[in-house]
């Protein structure tokens, strides 16, 4: 009988198990580079907060905290509905598949909701560098330097999301067709790997950008 | 699959902890503990990002070389933190007259 | 008429006969025929970024400057650097000769993610003619380092086109990265252990490393450049705040390791060479293998000594002029392995084996120059004048491209199926090699002299050197239209090669010349180490 | 500084010759050994039999440790010792060294002298002193660069950068921008005049200079409004710049080390440090003040202090703002003449 996983089984590779730890091992080395990707960001982050300390704290203050922090806990939700995603593609559960890889891609969008929503209300406050910032208050200037570090960020972040949702809704309409199955659902693991991987990032977002001024508002 | 992978019991338990971490962080956070309030609120981040990795994404599940690729894309990250930031805290560090 | 049949084999189905048309080539996943599209690829942009070198060097043939003026200079050097680095020298090694020979070197039947092998290569050529409509529009003249402010806030020219350009072929370099260390670990015939593996892979191995880490920061860096020039938001502005070091930083971040990923394949393709063409195993296999994976690593750690009067701080800059020194030795290891496996050997000079020989010479002399860059009493004088010029043209002209060229050479009949001439080789192997130095060698002179780089002009008493530089740059670019052509004309008419025409031992002379499309018929199985002459001594008829 | 006592000042152009060509001698002999030893096993191994197989040795590891740990023993840490001595020797201008200020645009220098002389595209200076510059770009990056002198700093936009050289015999010397700057890049040369003193004395005097530049700056510290807040016996509603060259200033949220840089910002972005107790109401002079005026302003500032010797502060942290604001004894409203 020619099982599902032998037909998914691409010409260059011997045997299944070495197509998935390959595969696996690609999506980490993949991760690593978003790592240095994010990292010259963060490192532009640390420098600039270490140079103006009181700027960066002040203009942390006019995040909009709850909605970071809620947000933050909508992606951890996301986080575990993918889990649980993977988790029923391992058991080969296909409806329970669908289901949760559509909340996942639910809950991602009420993430990039709120987010998006953020992002309009500094608008409004004429907070964005380079379109409306203006400066207000003594570390005015400085505090540009925050924003756009934040918006660059946080706006890199929501494009990794948009992939996100675009990857899981192929892996979506790969299971309802069947090219996935209880033998072979490496795909919907890599694209696990991927969505919390990004969820990641959003915590150390937040921990940078809502937390060092909170106490300010 | 011969490796053994988290139960849902397990997912369940790390999301729960996630959660009040990030509780506990926002909660934190509303508290003013100067240069600390940074340090303190990544150091959660970066404990909620090690149970993501671990319980979700099966970082020590794998194979040793994901491990190694996984903690390589950190350490790579932190040379590259590590020595930019070397220069800008060791910038000013001359006598003050020489320059 | 009945031998003429017999001495030409029964025609094979090879890979570039397997199928036809054009869609064939550009709809291809195989590795192969991916590595010819790049090889097509590069040396195009290789001959645009050698016009644009030409033209340099005939502007500086007189002290006034003979044909452009100042602005056209400065795009000259600007698009010569980001095409020959970028679109030449970067994509070269790898993604040609590693593209085509790490699966049959390894015992693989293809490169692990073979659709994003041939999406880099699209990936690659979109960037590739980004660069170039942001050469048609009129060039950019930033300098292929992209310094800010003047990048951001000063340059009239195309500077945001040329970066999408350089970001976009910055996904390719990683897509290839990745794909090479996953195939490397992963797809490895049985028994090829990974101290079996040919140096080429642990090469190959080492830059994809670089690749991976290195070229993401590079893409923001780029990113935030183009938001910075357009945006005017202030994180590379100092009146806004910004700091231009940290553009520095970032991009040399990338662009130290960067230099390795362009010299660490022409080392690859050197350690293949000497012990072919010696006849003995490489000496030190283990030391050359790990200073590989050294020079990768410690080479993240030392970006900063191309700031070493940037205004950086004193104690970093000895941190790194310190790791500079540490990251020199494992080159040191490799050039003293290479000559001792030449000793006692059976030594044939070949055209590539003197494109080996050269290499060594040509890099020692580049890479103990960059011992006096990273020496910081002396970078202070000589850096950004032309010492700095002659140096990574040592390594990369010199070192790289006559290390390319000596790998097309050696692995010309398994690409091709056919010989190449030996004798014009030889010949034009020695043209390149006197030209260059006649290119290069004033210019160090020049450079302790204190004559700047970037100049459009320059003061009379720099005449006599620049006129020799100039006269070397001609021969030079004729030592490398010859190989063009003969290679070329040895498609159509060189003889058929045999599938081991050097009599040497890796995998990827197991099997016909051209391979077929699978590269092996059945999976080999391994139980010798590379260079192994001995066990091989019957097969091979030696002895 | 007593480490810089006029009689150690390194004499950065002979220190580097010998090293140079020290290099050039030792990496020369290497590299002719290793070419020689190249050529030789090419033709005394050479290939005399198709089929031969010669001995199959590969590996020794008294030989690997040996080159492993020649070139680095004995060659890279001296070289690497050596050149960071030099380069410190390079950075660091002796205590008695005179100030030349030097300001950058694309695509030419000026250089302000402290007596007020100005020129552009040369300097002038006294053979056998040392002469620190301190300067500063306009607009891109650019560097200064004095090949006989065997020196070169980049001159960066907003931020002040320092050399120093002490020119040993008259003559004059090339002047190079070295850092790529834009279209006439090429053309931002210059020269150094070195002169012997007395010529150099006789130059200043025809040199038409109204006045030094710590009294320009007096005059635009009046012009430009300065001396209505800030006065000099205490009292104003800004703090008091007697003194504070070299200071350690009390600043919201942390500490500053008022040295030019500090001052240069305090005009032209006030309220990027406020000084403690004070609220910010110093306008922003960007855009209104030139380069060459803020340093006539800073060398006026420089200038205001009770004739004792600067006191040297060495600083073990970093210049930078931080958030713990420890209270400290002196407020620098108090602050008069020390
Ligand atoms: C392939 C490219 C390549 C390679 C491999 C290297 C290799 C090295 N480079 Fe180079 N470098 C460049 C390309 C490269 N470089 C480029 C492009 C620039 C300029 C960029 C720009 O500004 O545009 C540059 C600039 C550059 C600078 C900055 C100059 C300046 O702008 O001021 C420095 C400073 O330290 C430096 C140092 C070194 C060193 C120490 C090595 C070492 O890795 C070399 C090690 C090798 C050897 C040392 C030779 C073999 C050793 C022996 C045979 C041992 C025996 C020797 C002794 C005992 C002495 N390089
Ligand atoms: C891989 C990298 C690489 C390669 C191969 C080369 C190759 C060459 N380079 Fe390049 N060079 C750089 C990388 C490279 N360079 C970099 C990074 C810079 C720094 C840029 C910057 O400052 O930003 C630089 C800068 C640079 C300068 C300094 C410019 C300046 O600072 O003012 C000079 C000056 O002589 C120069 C010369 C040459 C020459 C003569 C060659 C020769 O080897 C080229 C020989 C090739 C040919 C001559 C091609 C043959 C073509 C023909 C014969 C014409 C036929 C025409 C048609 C068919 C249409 N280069
Ligand atoms: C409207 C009043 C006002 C004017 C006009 C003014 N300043 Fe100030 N200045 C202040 C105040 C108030 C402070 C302290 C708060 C701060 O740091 O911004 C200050 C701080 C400074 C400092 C830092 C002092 C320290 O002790 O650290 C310097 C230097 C300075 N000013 C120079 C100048 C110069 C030069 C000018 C003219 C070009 C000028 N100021 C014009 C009000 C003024
Ligand atoms: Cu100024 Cu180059
Ligand atoms: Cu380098």
């Amino acid at each position: 009988m020619v099982s599902a996983s032998s037909l998914a089984l691409r010409q260059q590779f011997n045997n299944p198990a070495q197509q998935r730890e390959t595969v696996t091992l690609g999506m980490w080395i993949f991760l690593a580079t978003e790592v240095m990707l994010f990292g010259a960001l963060f490192t532009a982050y640390s420098v600039y907060r270490i140079y103006y300390t009181p700027a960066f704290t002040h203009a942390s203050g006019e995040m909009e905290y709850w909605m970071g922090a809620v947000n933050t806990a909508v992606l951890i939700c996301s986080s575990f509905t993918m889990a649980l995603g993977v988790h029923s593609a391992e058991a080969g559960k296909k409806r329970l598949t669908v289901l949760f890889l559509l909340l996942t891609m639910l809950i991602g969008c009420i993430f990039l909701g709120i987010k998006f929503w953020e992002h309009y209300r500094h608008y409004l406050d004429h907070k964005v560098p380079g379109i409306n910032f203006q400066e207000a208050g003594a570390l005015g200037p400085r505090e540009q330097m925050f924003f756009f570090l934040y918006f660059a960020m946080t706006g890199l972040h929501a494009f990794h999301m948009l992939v996100g949702l675009g990857v899981l809704s192929v892996m979506v309409l790969r299971v309802v067709f069947g090219s996935i199955s209880r033998e072979y659902h490496t795909p919907i693991e890599i694209a696990g790997l991927y969505w919390h991987f990004v969820d990641v990032i959003w915590v150390v977002l937040f921990a940078i950008f809502y937390i060092p001024g909170a106490h300010l508002r | 699959m011969s490796e053994h992978r988290p139960t849902v019991k397990t997912y369940a338990l790390t999301w729960g902890i996630l959660l009040a971490l990030t509780l506990l962080t926002s909660l934190i956070g509303l508290v003013d503990l100067g240069p600390f309030s940074l340090a303190v609120g990544v150091v959660i981040a970066l404990i909620k990002a090690s149970l993501i990795a671990i319980f979700f994404m099966h970082a020590l599940y794998g194979s040793k070389l994901i491990r190694v690729v996984a903690a390589g894309g950190v350490a790579w990250f932190l040379i590259l933190l590590g020595i930019t930031l070397a220069d800008y805290l060791t910038r000013n560090w001359y006598p003050f007259a020489q320059r | 008429m009945m031998s003429t049949i017999a001495v030409r084999p029964p025609v094979v189905t090879d890979y570039l006969n397997a199928e036809h048309g054009i869609l064939s080539w550009l709809l291809t996943t195989d590795h192969k025929r991916i590595g010819l599209l790049y090889l097509f690829s590069i040396t195009a942009f290789f001959f645009l970024g050698g016009v644009f070198a030409l033209l340099m060097r005939l502007q500086l043939l007189v002290p006034g400057g003979l044909i452009v003026d100042p602005d056209t200079y400065n795009k000259l050097f600007t698009m010569h650097g980001i095409t020959m680095v970028w679109f030449f020298l970067i994509p070269s090694i790898p993604n040609t000769l590693g593209n085509f020979f790490i699966p049959m070197m390894i015992g693989a039947k293809d490169l692990a993610f073979p659709k994003l092998n041939l999406l880099s290569w699209y990936v690659f050529m979109l960037g590739g003619f980004t660069t170039l409509y942001a050469i048609v529009r009129g060039g950019v003249d930033t300098g292929w380092t992209f310094y800010a402010p003047f990048s951001t806030a000063y340059s009239k020219t195309y500077v945001v086109a040329a970066a999408v350009g350089i970001f976009i072929a910055g996904f390719s370099s990683i897509m290839t990265g990745l794909n090479f260390i996953a195939t490397i670990h992963r797809m490895r015939a049985p028994g090829l252990t990974w101290f079996r593996l040919p140096i080429f892979i642990w090469s190959m191995y080492a830059t994809s490393l670089i690749l991976v880490l290195a070229t993401p920061v590079l893409a923001i860096t780029l990113a935030t450049l183009g938001i910075e020039r357009i945006f005017h938001v202030g994180i590379f502005d100092p009146a806004m705040g910004g700091d231009p070091l940290l553009f520095q930083h970032l991009f040399w971040f990338y662009s130290h390791p960067a230099v390795y990923i362009m010299v660490l394949p022409a080392m690859g393709v050197v350690s293949e060479i000497i012990p072919t063409f010696s006849r003995k195993p490489l000496f030190g296999y283990k030391a050359v293998a790990f200073s590989s994976m050294a020079i990768a690593i410690v080479g993240f750690l030392v970006w900063g000594h191309h700031m070493f009067v940037a205004g950086m701080s004193l104690y970093s800059a000895m941190v790194f002029s310190f790791l500079s020194y540490l990251v020199a030795l494992p080159s040191a290891i490799k050039v003293f392995n290479w000559t001792a496996t030449m000793y006692k050997g059976s030594v044939k000079m070949t055209a590539p084996m003197l494109y080996a020989i050269g290499f060594i010479g040509v890099f020692t002399i580049g890479g103990m120059t960059g011992l006096f860059l990273a020496a910081m009493g002396i970078d202070v004088h000589v850096t950004d004048t032309y010492f700095v010029v002659a140096h990574f043209h040592y390594i990369m002209v010199g070192g790289a491209v006559m290390a390319f060229l000596g790998g097309i050479h050696y692995w010309w009949p398994k690409i091709s199926g056919k010989m190449y001439p030996e004798y014009l080789a030889q010949l034009s192997a020695l043209t390149v090699f006197l030209g260059f130095n006649l290119t290069f060698f004033p210019q160090f002179i020049l450079g302790y002299l204190g004559m700047p780089r970037r100049y459009a002009t320059y003061p009379p008493e720099f005449q006599v050197w620049n006129v020799l530089s100039t006269a070397g740059a001609t021969i030079l670019g004729v030592g490398y239209i010859v190989p063009l052509i003969y290679l070329l004309w040895s498609w159509k008419y060189g003889q058929d090669a045999p599938s081991n025409p050097w009599r040497t031992t890796g995998l990827e002379w197991k099997t016909p010349s051209p391979p077929p499309k699978h590269n092996f018929e059945n999976t080999p199985v391994v139980t010798w180490n590379a260079y192994d002459f001995e066990a091989q001594k019957e097969e091979l008829h030696l002895g | 500084m007593i480490f810089f006592a006029a009689a150690l000042i390194p004499q950065v152009r002979a220190e580097f010759q010998w090293f140079f060509w020290a290099m050039v001698i030792l990496c020369g002999t290497v590299a002719t050994g290793i070419a020689a030893f190249l050529i030789f096993c090419a033709w005394r191994f050479r290939r005399k039999d198709d089929n031969e197989l010669p001995p199959q040795n590969a590996m020794n590891i008294p030989a690997e440790i040996t080159w492993i740990l020649l070139p680095l023993l004995f060659f890279f840490i001296a070289m690497f010792a050596y050149g960071t001595k030099l380069y410190f020797d390079i950075e660091r201008p002796p205590a008695d060294a005179e100030d030349v200020y030097v300001v950058a645009k694309q695509w030419m220098w000026k250089a302000q002298h402290i007596g007020g002389e100005r020129e552009i595209n040369s300097l002038h200076v006294p053979a056998g002193r040392p002469v620190r510059l301190r300067m500063i770009s306009q607009d891109a990056i650019h560097s200064f660069f004095v090949p006989e002198f065997r020196i070169k700093q980049d001159v960066l936009p907003q931020r002040y950068t320092t050399i120093w050289f002490s020119a040993e015999h008259a003559g004059t010397y090339h002047l190079f921008c070295a850092e790529y700057c834009g279209t006439n890049h090429s053309h931002m040369t210059g020269w150094i005049y070195v002169m012997e003193p007395d010529a150099y004395q006789r130059w200043l005097q025809t040199g038409g200079a109204e006045g030094s530049l710590a009294s320009t700056g007096e005059k635009l510290f009046h012009q430009h409004g300065c001396s209505n807040c800030h006065q000099f016996n205490g009292h104003g509603r800004a703090p008091n710049l007697i003194g504070l060259y070299g200071q350690k200033v009390q600043i919201a949220g942390g500490y500053a080390l008022a040295d030019e840089d500090y001052i240069r910002e305090s005009i032209l972005n006030p309220n990027a440090k406020i000084v403690y107790g004070f609220q910010a109401i110093m306008p922003t002079y960007q855009g209104q003040i030139s380069e060459e005026d803020i340093i006539a302003l800073i060398a006026y500032i420089k200038s205001l202090d009770t004739g004792a010797p600067l006191q040297l502060t060495t600083l073990a942290a970093p210049v930078i703002e931080t958030n713990s604001a420890v209270p400290t004894k002196s407020h620098p409203a108090e602050r008069t003449t020390r």
